[in-house]
């Protein structure tokens, strides 16, 4: 039982490098400050997500658990309201969203 | 070499780049900025000591804490100086360090 | 198990070096502070990594603390430091 | 192995950051790079054995001190196009342009030493490194060994929690002096008198409800997350200084986004907040002096009571220094009003 749990978690947390990897590589490779705002807060806040999950399952107590699961919803919270600052920001700075040509 | 000297060695980098930087930038803030990080080197330096030996000595740890704190209210005291300075005179530069000179001397 | 979270702990790390190529490249400013923004998230994540790895349950009140506060240094820059005094007076 | 190379990863990326901080060009650049310093320097305090430091950086490094950075630089490119602010219609057109074409706005910093200057400074400085590696490396063993003299006497000094005791109990001079310090900054920003700087900025963050809903949602957390921190200082990391760095976080949290105005009322309030932790500490030293005949050595039955109360004022003051220097205008008497009667209730 306990191996189950010790494999699951370490794939959940490999699951949650994964998604911060694809956050980087948008922060990189996308046009325009908008496009990354949209990647990497989304990427960046499941990858958190799944490595949260991963250490949840390793918490030795409940308390502590809930803690980290209260650390992810605050990250979330405060994570969408910066990216939609930035992006208020720069829309009201006169940055123009990138279009396809 | 263990983990700590890496930190320490670290610290000493980051506290050369920043003394040669708070003499060579003009503007305040720069010089600021230095000074700060300069701050965050010897704070490091004080935790890496006292980490060497097998127990993690908690003198260092109290001093580092309240010289945060103390760093904190230092760097605002010197932004604010140096606001008041622009407000006052219209340039963030030491009256020494204006650019104008720098830059003649620099053509000269 | 210790051992996989310390190094996907470095994995993440690196990530963050990576990602200061955008703080440095801009081209805008907000791409930099939306790029520091994110380092908070992925700091969270190392260091509650940490503190699995290392059993030092500590670590997990800094992650709280950083996520409590990562968003200051934003709200900062967008209230105070990159505004545009006139744009905004038009707005309203 | 693992932990090896991420210590050097993180040993060698810091002074990279710091000289990056230091050449870059703009100054927004900078000082956001700084911010992501200050983040690597608390993941090293976390991997030192030091998670008080780390604790008090996270809060401090990561928020207040870039918040603090970020306003200033704010301030000096505002001020820079305010003096031609007459014609404001045809400027206001030419401000779009230059919005639209390129990242407007960045204070830009060349200014440097001439070349001859820093290829001088390059020897020295470069010694100044070696020499200060070299006696790094090879430190010297502590003569006297405080990390056993601070476990030994841990029983005596009230709390579980050594940093705490070094703070409160064995080092308490140097707390009190430093909160004397703390207490010394506010005074002289406020003497600079940048009140007439502010102005106007609440009204930016009026049309910005999702933050409004971000801030009602952290205080709550943030006030109980800073009590945690202060209960638990006695017997783990934590303790006053690091609630007072979340709840001054949390006071520049509500000063920006214009849901507590920073002219409070008359601020006699705000005052008194300011000093009780310092007249508190020296009050409660001072009495014990009179009790024990020594300057802050408390008697060994009540040494835990006493300094539980030191620490509670202390994170008073403390919060609402942090907060008072970023507002950095002292509150005038005359234009108390009541509208904004939901003054700081929160750190009182």
């Amino acid at each position: 039982m306990a191996s189950v749990l010790g494999w699951a978690s370490a794939a959940l947390v490999l699951v949650g490098a994964f998604f911060f990897l694809a956050g980087t590589v948008g922060l990189l490779r996308f046009p325009d400050v908008y496009n990354r705002l949209h990647a990497l807060t989304k990427a960046d806040n499941v990858g958190l997500g799944f490595v949260v999950l991963g250490l949840i399952l390793q918490a030795g107590s409940l308390l502590s658990a809930f803690k980290i699961l209260l650390i992810w919803l605050l990250v979330l919270a405060s994570g969408a309201t910066a990216a939609h600052l930035v992006a208020t920001a720069a829309l009201r700075g006169g940055i123009k969203p990138w279009k396809h040509r | 070499m263990s983990p700590v000297t890496f930190y320490l060695l670290s610290s000493v980098g980051i506290f050369v780049v920043c003394l040669y930087g708070l003499i060579v930038h003009a503007h305040l803030i720069r010089k600021i900025l230095a000074l700060n990080m300069m701050g965050s080197a010897v704070f490091l330096l004080l935790t890496g000591v006292a980490r060497r030996g097998e127990l993690t000595d908690p003198v260092p740890h109290a001093m580092v804490l309240t010289g945060i704190v103390v760093a904190v209210s230092a760097t605002a005291f010197a932004l604010a100086v140096a606001r008041r300075l622009y407000e006052e005179c219209g340039r963030a530069y030491l009256p020494e360090e204006d650019p104008e000179d720098l830059s003649e001397e620099r053509e000269g | 198990m210790p051992e996989l979270y310390l190094g996907v702990a470095t994995f993440l790390l690196l990530n963050i070096m990576v990602g200061l190529i955008r703080i440095l490249r801009g081209p805008t400013p907000p791409d930099r502070m939306l790029t520091a923004q994110l380092f908070g998230t992925t700091g969270v994540a190392i260091l509650l990594l940490l503190a699995s790895a290392l059993s030092l349950p500590a670590l997990t009140d800094v992650a709280l603390v950083l996520a409590l506060l990562g968003a200051v240094a934003t709200v900062a820059f967008v209230l105070r430091a990159w505004h545009k005094p006139d744009l905004d007076g038009e707005e309203e | 192995m693992l932990s090896l190379f991420f210590d050097a990863v993180l040993a060698l990326a810091l002074p990279l950051l710091a000289w990056r901080v230091l050449t870059t060009r703009d100054l927004y650049r900078a000082v956001i790079l700084f911010i992501a310093f200050g983040l690597l320097v608390a993941l090293s305090w976390a991997r030192l054995d030091a998670p008080d430091i780390a604790l008090a950086e996270a809060a401090i490094g990561a928020g207040l001190t870039g918040a603090l950075f970020l306003n200033t630089v704010g301030g000096l490119v505002g001020r820079k196009r305010s003096p031609s602010r007459e014609s404001d219609e045809s400027r206001e057109v030419a401000e779009r342009r230059e919005a639209i074409q390129s990242s407007p706005g960045e204070p830009v910093d060349e200014v440097m030493r001439p070349w001859w200057v820093r290829l001088a400074l390059t020897v020295p400085i470069l010694a100044l490194g070696l020499a200060l590696g070299w006696a790094v490396v090879s430190f010297p063993e502590p003569a006297i060994d405080l990390a056993q003299q601070a476990s030994d006497n841990l029983e005596a000094s009230g709390v579980d929690h050594g940093v705490t005791a070094v703070l409160l109990n064995f080092r308490s001079y140097d707390t009190l002096l430093e909160i004397g310090v703390l207490l010394l900054a506010v005074v002289a920003v406020w003497s600079l008198d940048l009140g007439r700087v502010r102005g106007g900025q609440a009204a930016l963050s009026k049309g910005l409800p999702v933050l409004h809903g971000l801030v009602r949602l952290l205080t709550p957390i943030m006030i109980i997350v800073g009590g945690y921190l202060l209960w638990a200082g006695a017997k783990q990391p934590g303790g006053a200084f690091q609630a007072g760095a979340v709840l001054g976080a949390l006071g520049v949290l509500l000063v920006l986004s214009g849901l507590v105005r920073p002219p409070l009322s008359d601020g006699s309030g705000l005052r008194i907040g300011l000093a009780v932790g310092f007249a508190v500490f020296l009050g409660i030293g001072t009495a014990v002096m009179l009790a024990t005949g020594e300057l802050l050595n408390y008697p060994p039955a009540s040494t835990y009571g006493l300094i539980i109360i030191i620490e509670l004022f202390l994170t008073v003051s403390i919060a609402l220094t942090l907060a008072a220097l970023f507002v950095t205008a002292p509150p005038r008497k005359e234009q108390g009003s009541k509208e904004h009667s939901e003054e700081k209730g929160e750190e009182s």
